[in-house]
C-alpha cells in the first residue's frame, strides 16, 4: 500500500518537473492519481468488509467450543469468547498493533501505540487497525477451546488479557512488521506465511496446548488406568453451525489477507475453498476408517484443519495443491487429535491444538512444498522449506514457552483451575450463577 | 388396586399402547428414563474414543389399573415391547392403596379409570 | 451524493463552454466524470452490502429476544421478528420512505411514495431505499423483545405496522430527510445522529417502553410484594450468538451509514469496536460488583448497549472517546436495566428499553460532549449539547406518546394481551399451533 | 465482462492507430483502460463477498432442515450438508464446472476441466468459478431437505456427488453457458433465468421430488388409512435462524448475479426482499386461514418461497411486479406442501419440493408475465412466457428424469434407505454412532 | 409412611406447591411427564397437518408422608391443581416401607419430613 | 421383592453407581427430577435479580432387588451419596409385588436381577 503510494507520488514529481509539460502528460498523472484514489477506495472497502468476517468469526469459535462441551459450561465458554474480544480488542489498540506494526528497535515495534500518530479520519492505518485487531482475537479466542470446562474465569481474563497486548504481536512483529511500519527478522528471511497459519494459529494453538498441560484433564476425561473417556458435546447442532461461520468468515481471514481489491481474491477464495473441503472429505474417511462410523465431530474439525493448512499458502499454490494440503491437513486432524488424546494424554475438549496448532504447522510447511515459486515440489530446492522449519519452530518455541510460564505463575498465585465440585456441578453455576438452558431436562451427570 | 411400572425400548412406544389400548388400558404415564440392566449398552464414538454408554435411554410407562385388568395389562406390554433381545425391559407392580381423581374428587376403583 | 453530481456536472458544463477547448482540459473533464461513475460503483456495492448486514441484525434481536425468554415463547417470538420486518418491509416501500425522504412539506415528505418518480434499474435511490428499510425495520424489531411472552399477535402485527408505516419515518424525516430529497427541522438544527443512536434505538426503545407499559409485566414477574423474581432464558447459547451477530451487523449499520465507499469506513469501525469492547468489559464489571457474579446476560446486553451509544458519534469521536463513550454505556445499562426492573417495576424481557432508549440517548448527548469539531470537551461550548438534548428529547416526547396512543388504542379495541391461561401454556401453543422444541422435556413451569 | 474487454481492447486498438494522435485521444483511451482495470476490481471485489454470502447459504440450508426434522437424525443432516458442499466443491472444480461453461459441443462444455488453461493468479474466470461453485452446492444441497431422516449416509453422498458433476453442469450449460466460454440452447431462444429459479431451484427440488419418491415416506407419515400425520420438528429457533441466514445470502444469490458492481444490484436487492416479504405475508395469512392459526414453519417457508420466486425476475420486474410475485409464490408454497402431503402422499419433511421446485417454476414462468421489456402484462405478448414454459419444462424432465434413475440404481445396488430399526432409533446412532444432544433429555418417541 | 403420586397440569404446579405449603408439607419431589387419559389431546398442526397429540405434558409429584398427613396433602393437591375440566390429573397413593435420610442415616418415620 | 427409590445429588451418581456395583446390584433407573426439600436452594442471579431456585435438580434411582440384597443396596447408595451436608438426599421403600422380565417371560424373583 505505502509503497504505491510513494511510487505514484514519485511519479507525479517527475511528471512535475518535466518540461515542456505535454496536455496529455499532465492528464496520464491525473489518471494515475484518480485511478490510484480509487483503488485505495475499494481496497479501504474490501478490507473492512474482510475484516467484518474474521469479526464473525468469534462467534463460529463461540458456536464450536460451546456445542463440543457440555451444557453446564455453556455459558462460561461463551462469556469467555465474548470477553477474550473485548479486552484484547482494547489492549492490542493501545499496544499490541504498536508492538506488531510500529517502528521496530529490531525486537519490536515502538510506535503507534494507542494509533499516536494517525489522523483521525480516512487514513489507511484505521482499516488496517481493524483488520489486525480481528486477527489478533483470532489467535487469543483459539485458546479457550482447549482449557475449556475447568478454568477460571478471572484466570482466563488475565491470560486473555496478555495474548493480545504482547504475546501474539511480538511474533506478529517478526513475521508481518513490514505490512506497516515495522520489519522483522523471519520475513527478513523470506518466511512465507500468507494470512497465518503460523502467525495466527499455531501461536494460539501452542498457547492452548501450554495452558491444556498446566491445568490438566477434565475431571473422569481419564480412568485410573489411563484410557481416554469420551465427554460427549451437548449440542452439535451449534457446533455445526460454528463451523460454518468459520469457513465463510475465513474467506475473509485469506482473500481479506490482500488488502486489495484485485483478482488475486477471487484465486484466494478458490484454494481456500478446495483445502477445507478435501479436508472436511479425508477427515471424514478417516475417521471412519479407525472407529467405523464417520464422525461428525471429525468432520467438522476437518474442515477447520484445511482452512488453517491453507492460510500460509493460499496465495501461492495451485488449486491442485491447494486440494493436497487439505487433504493430508484432514488426515493429520484426526491423528493427532487421537495421538494428544490417548498418547500424550492432554485434554483438549475441542481439539483446538491439532487443528491450530498441528495443522498450523503443516500449512507453513507446506508452502515450502507447494508454493509455485519456491516450493521443493516446483525445483525451489530446500530453502524455502528451511526458513519455513525456521518459522515455525520459532513460534512453537516463543508460544508454548511463554504459555507455560504466563499459565504457570496464573496458577499459582491467583489459581488457574475451578475447584473440583464446581467443576463437577459445571462453571456455569459456579462461576456465573446462571444455566445456559433454563426450563429445560438435562441430565448434567452424563 | 395395582399400580404398574414398565421400562421398555423407546422404539416399542407405540406398539405397546396399541397393544394396551386393545386390551382396554387406555390411560397411562410416560417418562424418559436411563436404564442400566442386562444389556451391555451400544458403542458410541465420539472423537475417536468408543465408549460403552452403560446408561441406555428407556421409556418409563406408570399405568394404574384394577386387580382384574393387571394381567391383560402386563401381557400387552409384553406383547408390545418384546422382541426377544436383551434390553426388552422389565415390568414392576405395587400395591395401590388409594386413587384419587382431581376433577370429581372421586376415590378408588371408579377413579383409575 | 447528490450535490457531487451537480457539482461535477457543473463543472461539466463549464468546460464545455470554455474555448478554446484545450486537449487536458477536455481528458480532466473525462477523467472525473470516469471517476465520479466509478466512486458510485463502489458506493453503491459498499451501501448494498452495509445494507445486506444490517438486514442480517434481524436475527440478531430474534436470537437474543428468543434467547432471553422461555421456551415456551419461543415460537412466537421468532414468528414477530420475521414479520415485524416482512410488513415493514413493504409498509416503508409503499408509504414510510416517501414520508422521511420524499421533499418535505415542513413537518414530512410527501413524494416518492412507492418510489413513484424513480426510474427502474441503476438510479442510486433503490440503493438508498434498501439501505433505509433495514434501518427502518430495525426500530420496529427492539420493541418485540420488551413486550415479549404475553402480547397477542395480531396486536403486535398491527402496531408493527404503523411504526413502519409512519412512526418512524416522520421523526427520521426531522433529523435525516436532507439525506435525499427531504430537509429536516432537527438537522437544520445541527442535530448530529450520524447512524441513528436517537433516530432508529431510542425511537425503538421508547416505543418498547410505552409497550410495556400499557401490557404490564408478566405473570409471576412481580410477587404479591412488589419484589422482581427473575424468569430466566431458556437458551443462552442463542442469545450469545445473537449478540455477536447483531455486532457484525452493527459494521454495516454505522460504517455503511457514510453511503460512501473511502477512508473514514475503517475509521468508523475502529470507534464502533472499541465502544463495545469497552462496554461489555464495564457492564461485565458492573454486574460483577452488584451482584457478585460476572453475569451474562449483563454482560452480553453490554456489548449491544456499547453498539447504541457509539452510533450517533461513531464518525466524530477519537478512539478514546469511544472507549469512554462505551465504557458508560455499560455501566448506564447494567443500573438502567435495574432500575426499571426494580423501580418502575416495568417488566422488560431482554432489557431493550435500557439498551435502545436509554444508551441511545447516553450515545445523542455524548456527541454533544465528544465530537471533535464541536463536542463540550473539545471546546464546543454548550450550543451542540443542547441541539443534541432537544433531539434526544423529541424522539421521547414523539415515540413514547405516539406509543401510549396507539397501544393503548390496540388494547380497547381488538386486545393486546393473551389470555392467563395462554400465558401459563405459553404463546406457542395458543398463538400458533406448536412447540419450538417438540421432543424435548422442558418444564414449563420453571 | 469478457464482451466488454473486447469492446475496450477494440476500442484501444482504433485509438492506437488513428492518427494523428491527439493528446486527448491518447489520455481518452488511457481514461477507459484504467476505468476498465478498477471496474473490474470493483466487480471482483462485489462478486467474491456475493460468492461469500451464497456459500453462508449452507448453513442456512443446515439449519431450516436440521430444525424442522427430528434430534435423532440432526446429525445426519448437518453431515449431509457438510459433505454435500465439500464433495460437490472439488467435483464441480474438475467436472462440473467445465461442462457448464467450457467451449461447447452443442450439448455441454469440453473445456476448462480442473480450470485447464487459466493462468494461476488474478484472472476473472477464478472469481467465477467461486461463484459458481457455491451456486451448484446450491442445487445439490436442497435434495438433503426431501429425504431427511431415511436416507443411507453413503448413498448420500453418491448421488450428491453426481449432482454437482453433472446432473446440474449439463442443465447449467444449456441456460448459462454463455456467461463464460459456452453457449447454451436455452439462452439461444432468449430464456431468462437471471438468478437461478430454474436453473438452481428447480433442478434442485425435481431431484428432491425423484429422492423423495424412490425413498418413500418416513415410518409412521401416514396413518393406515393414508392419512398424513404430522411429524413435528424439533428446534424451531434453529430453522428460523436457518431462514433469516438464507434469506441474507439470497442478496448474494440475486444481487451478485450481475457479477459486476454497479446500480442494479440495489434495485435487485430491492425486488428480492419485497417478494420474500410478501411471500412470508402471504404464507402466513394462507395457512392462517386453511389451519386457523399462523403457521411459523409455513410462514418460515413462506419467506423461501419468495425468494425463489424472485431469483428469475429479479432484475427486470418491478418493485410492484416483485410484491405480486412474492405473494402468489406464499400462497403456493403453502397449497402445494398440503397437495404434496396429502394428495401425492410424497413425504417431504422440510417442504423443499415446493419452496424449489414448485415456486421455481412459477418464478420462471413469472418472467413471462412481468418482465419489464417482453413480458405479457407488459405487452409482450406471449414469446417469452413460452420459452420460459419450455425452460420449466425441460428442467422438469432432466432433473427429475434423471434423478428417478440415479435413485433407484443406488437403491437397487448399495441401497438408499436405512434399516426400519436404525430409522426408529435414528440415523445419528445409526449412521455416525453419536447423538446431536448429549446429556438433554429428549422424548425420541414422540 | 405413605407415598404420594400425583399427576397435575403443569401450569397449576405454583399453586399445587403454596397449597401443599400452607398444609404443611414442605417436601416434594417433581419429575416432567407425558400423560394419556380422559383428556383427549389438544389439536397441533404442522405445515398444515392438524393431529391429536395424546400423549399431553404433565407434571408428576412424588410426596412420601407418615400417614397423618396423608389425607390434608391430598386435599391440599386437590385444591391446587382443580380446575374442574377434564386433565385436572390423578392422585395415587401406595404403602411406604422405609425411609431413609442419607445424610443422617436417619430411618423410618422421623427421616421423611 | 422390594422397590427403592432414591433421590441423590447429581454429581453423586457416579459414585452411587460404584458403590452399587461393589454390592453387586448391577441394575436400575435413573430419572431426572426437581426436588423440594430441606435444602433451601442457591442463589441464581439473572438480570440483576437474585432469586431462590427451591426446585433443586436431582437425580431419581428406581432400583429393584430381592429382599435379601435390600439392606446392602441401602448402604451403597448411602455411602455413595453423603456429603454429610443438606441435600444429600432420601431413600424410599416400597414393597413389589411382580416383576417380570418382557424377553423372557419370567417372574418373580428370578425376573429382578
Ligand atoms: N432391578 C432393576 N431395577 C430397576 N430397573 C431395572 C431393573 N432391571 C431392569 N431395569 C430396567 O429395565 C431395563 C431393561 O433391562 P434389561 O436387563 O436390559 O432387560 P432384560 O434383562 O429383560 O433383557 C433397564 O435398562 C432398566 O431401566
Ligand atoms: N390409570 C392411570 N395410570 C397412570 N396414569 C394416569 C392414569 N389415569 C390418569 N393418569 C395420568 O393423569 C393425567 C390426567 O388424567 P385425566 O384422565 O385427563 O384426568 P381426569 O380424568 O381427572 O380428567 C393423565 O394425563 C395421566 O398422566
Ligand atoms: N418427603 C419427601 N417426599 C418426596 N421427596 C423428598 C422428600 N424429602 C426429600 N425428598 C427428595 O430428596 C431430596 C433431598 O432432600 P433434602 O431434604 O434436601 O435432604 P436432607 O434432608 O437429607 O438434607 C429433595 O430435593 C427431594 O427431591
Amino acid at each position: 500500500m505505502k509503497k504505491k503510494i510513494f511510487v505514484y507520488g514519485f511519479l507525479l514529481l517527475m511528471l512535475f518537473f518535466s518540461s515542456p509539460v505535454f496536455a496529455d502528460d499532465v492528464s496520464a498523472a491525473a489518471v494515475d492519481a484518480a485511478k490510484e484514489e480509487l483503488q485505495l477506495n475499494v481496497n479501504i472497502v474490501w478490507t473492512c468488509i474482510a475484516a467484518f468476517l474474521v469479526f464473525f468469526m468469534q462467534p463460529g469459535f463461540a458456536m464450536v467450543e460451546c456445542g463440543f462441551t457440555r451444557a453446564k459450561n455453556a455459558v462460561n465458554i461463551l462469556m469467555k469468547n465474548l470477553m477474550d474480544f473485548s479486552v484484547g480488542s482494547i489492549a492490542f489498540f493501545l499496544v499490541g498493533f504498536g508492538l506488531m506494526f510500529g517502528e521496530t528497535n529490531g525486537l519490536f515495534g515502538t510506535t503507534l501505540f494507542g494509533m499516536h500518530g494517525t489522523s483521525d479520519g480516512a487514513s489507511w492505518n484505521w482499516t488496517f487497525l481493524i483488520f489486525q485487531t480481528v486477527f489478533a482475537a483470532t489467535a487469543a479466542t483459539i485458546v479457550s477451546g482447549a482449557m475449556a470446562e475447568r478454568t477460571k474465569f478471572v484466570g482466563y481474563l488475565i491470560y486473555s488479557f496478555f495474548i493480545s497486548l504482547f504475546i501474539y504481536p511480538i511474533f506478529g512483529s517478526w513475521a508481518w512488521g513490514g505490512l506497516l511500519d515495522g520489519g522483522g527478522w523471519l520475513e527478513g528471511l523470506g518466511f512465507l506465511d500468507f494470512a497465518g497459519s503460523t502467525v495466527v494459529h499455531s501461536v494460539g494453538g501452542w498457547l492452548a496446548l501450554a495452558g491444556a498441560i498446566v491445568l490438566g484433564p477434565r475431571l473422569g476425561k481419564y480412568a485410573p488406568d489411563g484410557k481416554p473417556k469420551a465427554i460427549t458435546g451437548h449440542n452439535i447442532p451449534l457446533a455445526a453451525l460454528g463451523v460454518f461461520i468459520l469457513w465463510f468468515g475465513w474467506f475473509g481471514f485469506n482473500a481479506g489477507s490482500t488488502t486489495t481489491g484485485e483478482g488475486s481474491i477471487g484465486y484466494i477464495a478458490v484454494t481456500t475453498n478446495l483445502a477445507a473441503a478435501a479436508a472436511a472429505v479425508t477427515a471424514m474417511f478417516t475417521a471412519w476408517i479407525i472407529m467405523k462410523k464417520p464422525d461428525a465431530s471429525m468432520a467438522l474439525n476437518g474442515a477447520l484443519a484445511g482452512l488453517v493448512a491453507i492460510t500460509a499458502g493460499c496465495d501461492a499454490v495451485s488449486p491442485v495443491g491447494a486440494i493436497l494440503i487439505g487433504s493430508i491437513g484432514g488426515v493429520l486432524v484426526v491423528l493427532s487429535v487421537l495421538f494428544i488424546d490417548g498418547v500424550l494424554k492432554v485434554d483438549d475438549p475441542v481439539g483446538a491444538v491439532s487443528v491450530h496448532g498441528v495443522c498450523g504447522v503443516w500449512g507453513t510447511l507446506a508452502v515450502g512444498l507447494f508454493n509455485m515459486d519456491s516450493g521443493l515440489l516446483y525445483g525451489g530446492g530446500f530453502k524455502q522449506l528451511s526458513v519455513q522449519m525456521l518459522g515455525a519452530g520459532t513460534a512453537f518455541v516463543w508460544a508454548f514457552g511463554i504459555g507455560l510460564v504466563l499459565f504457570t505463575l496464573i496458577s499459582k498465585t491467583i489459581g488457574l483451575r475451578v475447584s473440583e465440585e464446581e467443576e463437577l456441578k459445571g462453571l456455569d453455576i459456579g462461576e456465573h450463577g446462571m444455566e445456559a438452558y433454563g426450563g429445560f431436562q438435562i441430565f448434567n451427570t452424563v | 388396586m395395582k399400580l404398574i411400572i414398565a421400562y421398555i425400548q423407546q422404539h416399542k412406544l407405540k406398539d405397546v399402547k396399541q397393544a394396551l389400548y386393545k386390551a382396554n388400558v387406555h390411560k397411562m404415564s410416560v417418562t424418559n428414563s436411563l436404564g442400566c440392566g442386562e444389556q451391555h449398552g451400544y458403542e458410541e464414538s465420539y472423537r475417536g474414543i468408543k465408549f460403552e454408554v452403560n446408561l441406555l435411554k428407556k421409556v418409563r410407562l406408570e399405568i394404574a389399573v384394577n386387580q382384574e385388568f393387571m394381567q391383560q395389562a402386563i401381557d400387552a406390554i409384553v406383547e408390545g415391547a418384546r422382541s426377544g433381545e436383551i434390553g426388552d425391559g422389565k415390568i414392576f407392580v405395587i400395591d395401590l392403596v388409594e386413587c384419587v381423581r382431581i376433577r370429581t374428587g372421586e376415590t378408588g376403583q371408579k377413579a383409575i379409570g
